[in-house]
């Protein structure tokens, strides 16, 4: 394929950010249908549209996800991105890679593809990015037999699990959010890769409230790090906070103002005001505590989470299609997150969750949107989970409470002509 | 062996997942799992974690176009060989992570990262501008109403000292996506760009018949603006096809998603809105959806220059005024939103009034408000 | 002279509103009016008022049932000529308000209310129980799922000392509405009692033709639960009517309104809810609506003990706990609901959690949150 | 009429709270029908259940509202309450009475009615409980004859407008609510007296953003008093009460604490945080002030309102039926509330929205039901007001927005075979 003429494109090539077009051409260099994605791009920019037609559903047998098809509206003019699928793969656990792997990964994807990819999609597969329906099946064994790796997810599926880097590199995670992911996805692979849900499905696991992979925000099923104790003070490490000795933050947040000031920067900013100092000892209320992490993220030396550990379980994050978005609704307050059991708990919770929705989920409507349809009250109700305060942010105010019969003394039956016998009409 | 055409179900494997987590990491991960005390940032784009073993774990992380040839990847591995023992790693913000073990190797791994042009910029720690998530735009999506890699590549360009510096209040998350679907967490993001579209869709009649089920059609529309409809093609058949009540239509695309024959991108219509102050995490206030406060700027490749703009302008307004720790949001709502218009001299118009389902629990229902240059 | 039944059009007077109420002003009223600098509660039901003229006005504030006699007002006009030149007062609140103009006249004054029995309760300023506002209940209405007058009377009786005394963190203004009509400001008070039905609507066949238009019934119901139906009287005619789904109901009664053939009270099914936390004055957090924390307490007349105490408990903990000028529900607020419950020791049901139009704006969408007993 | 046996009605003659039950019987002395009254409450306390029917439409001549029908459902064991009619009257602005007035009053219910009253009701009317069909002419003559008094408003009617105090005895009142109470009533008899909405209507005024009238929760349009310069500070008077020589809040708050704190009491409850104090000075960053009310009902001989004083008219409110209650929506954020002009201003956006109501809304539709159908953006601007951030707490966060064809470049028109030409199918 020849290289376009590419004026536009060209233009990105400039400025400090590292620019995927220069990075297009060099590709381009090895694998010529590049200087198609260039040129399709470059006609992007003149006619302001996209030049890709709705995507038609192509695969590998036996699975009905991991292949997102897509084809050119202009595949005349480039006919080496005529067919251009993405290949979704599930990434490991919290995306640490040996060059081992990566480097076969790259010898497949050139020899099976266009050499472009994603690392990551948003969801968090790894995207090999444009290759033709001939290639998918090829690709596949190869992926499976050499690489012994696996397609990802798409459609009505089970999406590939995400977590933060957790216990791996940081000191806060909670729970083990690798083992939960993994767990997860080798446990739910046939739900992964075969569409069995009224629509897609996501899990995203946090080791703590800071929520590193924003699964709060965009994942069906989220499991956020938190403990039930104390929050672990090393008043000494306070005390060189409070002499300089320590940077507040890690030393992340300098640029307004040098010098720690905890009033300011740990105990006015504590949402639920729970901390005050008495002379240098710093003190905390935990049971005002609603454990947010401003205080540990400001003093990480000094102050850690508290030991009796687990997740909070937060459900129906999503997108704004078509209800508008929504943040995951606190189901379950604390479980413990015990991969020696094989998150047996958690299990409980996702299996009740999908034999609820499965069976009353509308086609194309996400857990969320289910959970809003029939309400709160009733899905805490088929997941067997005891109402309490911790569900809402403040009692309803609308005086519109769905009674049921039975809660009612009398039931509903009535005679309205013994009715009548007392109030004339 | 070998993939064998004739006989593709031979040897099959299925549903093995990925490659485990544990063979992935390097020792000094494998060592401290678990054990990890603190962290400190020694300088943008450099953490230290120490661990109760005394271990010590030196991240360099470098910003990344996240459109990656496999020659890039290749250079990637490259580094990772020569300075940390064969192993790299990727953000959740598709930032590229190079670990090592001690202090000595994080700046021979910087000077190689600099030498290699602006490929790896370090930075995207701490109180910075981080990386755009962001999604496909017009290199690979059907439904998008603008670009993402490009219109990345220019904000950043703009904004790029604010992403190796850690200069301002406190994080600032930014987000792409390139249409409704908001494939991405633009819908709780610092700083949003969202491509929305404001044209109907078009129906293709001709096509129609063999692309959709109408009543799927019908359905997709959350405001029953698709409506059943026989028409009569140029060559006088009759067919069953669909029309669209523009004026009921609020231009989610919906329909497009469901139907191929209704596309709705315009070279005119299509562009971009600003959505600001969300967040996800549970510090101090609390996850918070990004709320919309420009609703329309053109496509203007290759530079986007109203958009880069916007996104810079309220960027810096927010750093000049924003108190320590401050996340834009919560700025925003300190100040009143009032105040946030007004400081970042953005125009409000009525689009930015919420007329959804939800409405009503955004309108003001006090009489606190402040006087600012709105009130004549 | 007269009204005459056979000429009642003769000398008619219309719209002529009410009397102009600077005729109703007494002297110190009407020379200071807009003149006012600053007040005092110099005991608890006595109000100074200072102006700018050097003018005073003493203001003695008692409560008031309400649901006056004729006898008993022209009592109060007795004292008001005796003390106050003639000028008596309601609140917004239903008390009475007894004004003069200097100190000197407030002791005889007060002595004089408190020689006549329990009939004028001074209090109700300040950070007291307010007089509660109340609607109608069975004295005059036709759709209370409770009575208004008497649990006013009972709940009154054991808060009394409230009401006479400042003792509380601030203001708490308590609401009575007995049905979901909620005549009154029983959606935003501190503390709100609410007529509940939980029965679904009876149809009365028999009546129903004379009574209803059936399509305004059907229409009424917000949930669709009510549809029409043909059915066979004991007579055997076979009529039009309309049936109701039960289980879509949520017993908001306004098909009872539309149609007095669709009763809902029942003893046993009606009752009382505690609605707490709302407020309408702009201070400090801004209007905020009561909410739902006991959605039902049976009707025990004549002194709803359980209703009574519900109220009494729910205002002891809060004046024992929350600061200085914090509201009920600025005090629930802050502390967190589930510390509410808590500390109210209130069993929580699935009841208080919304499922109506705006309920995901109710719901908890952060892990933030304490731990209570609630939890296991 | 005989006096019946009542136990239940009697146990609310016991207690310190006065006795509706013993007034009633009081007045049953010299109003016989009263024991009727008690009599039929006892059957309900004893039945747990109302006894009145569902009003029939009863009133005077050429009046569409005024009156509420009632009749009882056992007229026959209590036929001085068969017929129960109740009467609403214009209330005097602020409800200051003369006694004369009210004797005359008394004497006309004693002679027409049952001699029970509710002063007042909920949404302000005086209250004439009781009375029969017949005796409904006669009562109205000498009403307006006698007593040159009107009724109030009932149904699809403007009801009775109502108002705090203000500068009756209030130091805070920013405009004078009687004089624009008293001038709506006049102006809008027609609309009280006569139903010609969609369903009812209700104004009132309160003189300051404490809002003793409860406007903003309960009447489709409520005008709030507020200033636009800065609070007026004595700074004298500001030392007094440092120093304890006046009392924080006049007294009111004496519960908790007696010093004063003004860090405490006022300072960090201003909800904008704008106050601050630099030695005894008290310091007011006035552009940051919402004028919520607390610092000066903390400090009432200290600060005083601002001088450029009005209001802000808020709209919509509304009990829970049936979409769920509102408060009002703030529409007009500031407005001259001047009696000299006849209150042109607020007129002026009255009947703006009252054209747009009455025509618009449909049948049994609040204000503020309407707005929500409608949505705010069209609601404003069919009363010509410009959008601007105060109309709102916080912008949309969903994407969906309606623009109008004439507000996109090349309208909505396009030809999909001209797309198809640069877009193969
Ligand atoms: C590739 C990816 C964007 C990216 O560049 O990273 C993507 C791409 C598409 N998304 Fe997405 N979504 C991607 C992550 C997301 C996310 C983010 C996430 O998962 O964290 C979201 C928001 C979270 C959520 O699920 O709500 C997201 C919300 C959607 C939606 C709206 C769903 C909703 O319920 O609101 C659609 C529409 C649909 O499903 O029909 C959609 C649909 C699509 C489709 C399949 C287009 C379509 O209409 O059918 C896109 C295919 C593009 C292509 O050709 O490559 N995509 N999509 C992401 C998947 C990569 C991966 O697997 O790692
Ligand atoms: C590497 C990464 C996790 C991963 O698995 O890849 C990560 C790593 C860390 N995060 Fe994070 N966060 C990462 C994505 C996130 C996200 C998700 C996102 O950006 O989409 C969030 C939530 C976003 C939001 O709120 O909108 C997130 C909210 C935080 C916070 C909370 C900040 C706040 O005040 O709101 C902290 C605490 C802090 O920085 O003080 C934190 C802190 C940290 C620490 C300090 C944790 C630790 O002790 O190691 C790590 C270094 C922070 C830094 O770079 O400043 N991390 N962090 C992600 C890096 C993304 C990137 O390349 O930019
Ligand atoms: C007499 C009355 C106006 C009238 O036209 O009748 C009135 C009079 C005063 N109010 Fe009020 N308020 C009156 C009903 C209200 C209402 C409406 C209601 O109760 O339905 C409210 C709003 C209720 C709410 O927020 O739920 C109300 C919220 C206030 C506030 C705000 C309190 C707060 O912090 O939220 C103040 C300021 C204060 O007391 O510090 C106030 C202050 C005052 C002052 C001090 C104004 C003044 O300088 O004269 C008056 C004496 C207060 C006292 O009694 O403690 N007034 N006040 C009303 C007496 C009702 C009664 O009999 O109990
Ligand atoms: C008498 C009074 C209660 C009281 O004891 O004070 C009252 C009594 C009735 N109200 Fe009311 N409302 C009364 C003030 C209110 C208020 C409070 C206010 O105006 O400040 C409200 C809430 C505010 C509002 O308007 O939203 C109120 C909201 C309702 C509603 C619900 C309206 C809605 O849009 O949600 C209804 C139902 C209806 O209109 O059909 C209603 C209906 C009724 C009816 C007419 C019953 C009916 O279903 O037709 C009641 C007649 C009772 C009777 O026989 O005496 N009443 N009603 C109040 C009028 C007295 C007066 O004129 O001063
Ligand atoms: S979510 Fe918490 S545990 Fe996970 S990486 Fe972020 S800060 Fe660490
Ligand atoms: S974690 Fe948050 S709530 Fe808990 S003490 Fe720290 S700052 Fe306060
Ligand atoms: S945001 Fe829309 S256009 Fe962009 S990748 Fe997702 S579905 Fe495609
Ligand atoms: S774009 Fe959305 S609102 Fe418009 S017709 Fe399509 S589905 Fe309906
Ligand atoms: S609240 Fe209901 S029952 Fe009570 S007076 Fe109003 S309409 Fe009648
Ligand atoms: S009570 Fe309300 S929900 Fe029930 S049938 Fe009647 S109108 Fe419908
Ligand atoms: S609303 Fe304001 S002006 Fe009116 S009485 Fe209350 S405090 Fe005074
Ligand atoms: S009126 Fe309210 S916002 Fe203004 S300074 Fe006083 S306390 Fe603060």
């Amino acid at each position: 394929m020849p290289k376009h003429d590419t004026p536009l494109m060209d233009e990105l090539e400039k400025g400090p950010w590292p620019s995927f077009v220069s990075d297009l051409k060099r590709q381009a260099e090895k694998s010529p249908q590049c200087w198609d994605i260039v040129g399709q791009m470059e006609l992007s920019y003149k006619d302001r549209m996209t030049h890709w037609k709705h995507g038609g559903i192509v695969g590998v047998f036996g699975y009905g996800g991991g292949i997102v098809g897509r084809y050119s509206d202009v595949p005349d003019k480039f006919p080496g991105v005529a067919h251009f699928h993405t290949v979704r793969l599930n990434q490991p656990s919290s995306k640490f890679y040996r060059t081992d792997l990566l480097r076969k990964l790259c010898d497949l994807w050139e020899k099976r593809g266009s050499g472009m990819t994603n690392l990551h999609g948003s969801t968090g597969d790894l995207i090999l990015l444009g290759t033709k329906t001939e290639e998918l099946e090829p690709l596949f064994y190869e992926l499976t037999h050499d690489l012994e790796w696996d397609l990802g997810g798409s459609g009505s599926n089970l999406r590939t699990p995400a977590c933060c880097i957790g216990k791996a590199r940081c000191e806060w995670a909670c729970y083990d959010t690798q083992a939960a992911c993994y767990a997860m996805t080798m446990k739910y692979q046939d739900e992964i890769h075969r569409p069995a849900f009224p629509y897609k499905f996501k899990f995203k696991f946090s080791g703590c409230a800071n929520d590193c992979v924003a699964a709060l925000a965009r994942s069906d099923l989220s499991a956020i790090g938190t403990w039930r104790d104390n929050i672990r003070i090393d008043q000494a490490e306070v005390k060189n906070y409070l002499s300089g000795a320590n940077k507040a933050n890690g030393g992340g947040t300098p640029a307004k103002g040098d010098k720690f000031d905890i009033q300011k920067e740990v105990i006015d900013l504590c949402p639920t005001g729970c901390m005050w100092m008495e002379g240098d000892t710093l003190k905390i209320d935990d049971a005002e505590c609603t454990r947010c992490m401003h205080c540990l993220n400001v003093m990480p030396k000094a102050l850690r989470p508290g030991l009796d550990q687990g997740a909070s379980l937060l459900m129906g994050a999503k997108a704004p299609i078509l209800d508008g978005a929504q943040l995951g609704t606190l189901i379950v307050p604390f479980i413990k997150m015990d991969p020696e059991n094989e998150f047996e708990e958690l299990v409980d919770v996702i299996e009740k969750c999908w034999d609820y929705w499965m069976e009353n989920g509308k086609n194309r409507e996400r857990l969320g949107e289910t959970i809003q349809r029939v309400g709160l009250p009733t899905f805490l109700r088929v997941m067997e989970i005891e109402p309490i305060p911790q569900h809402v942010r403040e009692p309803r105010s609308n005086p519109y409470v769905f009674w049921r019969e039975e809660e009612v003394e009398g039931g509903w039956q009535r005679d309205i002509k013994e009715f009548r016998k007392k109030h004339a009409q | 062996m070998g993939y064998d055409p004739q006989n593709p179900m031979k040897d099959r494997i299925t549903d093995i997942g990925p490659p485990h987590y544990e063979k992935m990491f390097p020792q000094v991960i494998k060592d401290n799992y678990g054990k990890w005390l603190y962290h400190e940032i020694v300088r943008p784009g450099v953490l230290k974690h120490v661990s109760e073993t005394g271990g010590e774990c030196y991240t360099v992380r470098v910003g990344s176009a996240r459109l990656l040839s496999i020659e890039f990847v290749r250079e990637v591995c490259d580094i990772a060989d020569a300075h940390c023992d064969g192993v790299v790693r990727w953000t959740t913000r598709n930032n590229i992570e190079f670990m090592v073990d001690s202090e000595a190797k994080v700046q021979p791994l910087l000077d190689d990262l600099a030498s290699r042009g602006n490929k790896f910029p370090v930075g995207g720690t701490g109180a910075c501008v981080s990386n755009v998530v962001h999604t496909q735009g017009w290199i690979h999506c059907h439904t998008p109403a603008t670009d993402a890699s490009g219109v990345v590549k220019a904000v950043m360009d703009e904004i790029f000292d604010h992403f190796t510096n850690m200069d301002l209040p406190a994080k600032c998350k930014l987000a792409l996506a390139c249409c409704l679907n908001m494939c991405g967490a633009v819908h709780c993001s610092d700083i949003a760009i969202l491509g929305v579209h404001r044209k109907p869709p078009m129906v293709d009649h001709d096509a129609i018949t063999g692309l959709c089920e109408l009543p799927l059609a019908v359905a997709a529309c959350p405001l029953g603006a698709i409506k059943p409809a026989t028409v009569t093609l140029d060559d006088g058949k009759e067919i069953k096809s669909v029309k669209v009540n523009a004026d009921r239509c609020m231009f989610c695309g919906n329909c497009y998603t469901m139907c191929p024959a209704m596309p709705l991108a315009d070279p005119e219509g299509s562009g971009i809105a600003i959505l600001v102050g969300g967040k996800v995490s549970n510090t101090r206030s609390g996850p918070a959806f990004s709320k919309m406060v420009i609703p329309f700027l053109p496509n203007t490749p290759p530079r986007w220059p109203e958009a880069v703009a916007a996104v810079k302008n309220i960027l810096e307004t927010w750093a000049a005024n924003a108190r320590k720790y401050e996340r834009l949001g919560e700025w925003a709502e300190r100040i009143g939103w009032e105040k946030f218009f007004e400081k970042c001299d953005i125009p409000f118009t009525e689009k930015s009034i919420d007329d959804y389902r939800l409405a009503y629990n955004t309108w003001r229902t006090t009489t606190q408000f402040k006087f600012t240059s709105h009130i004549k």
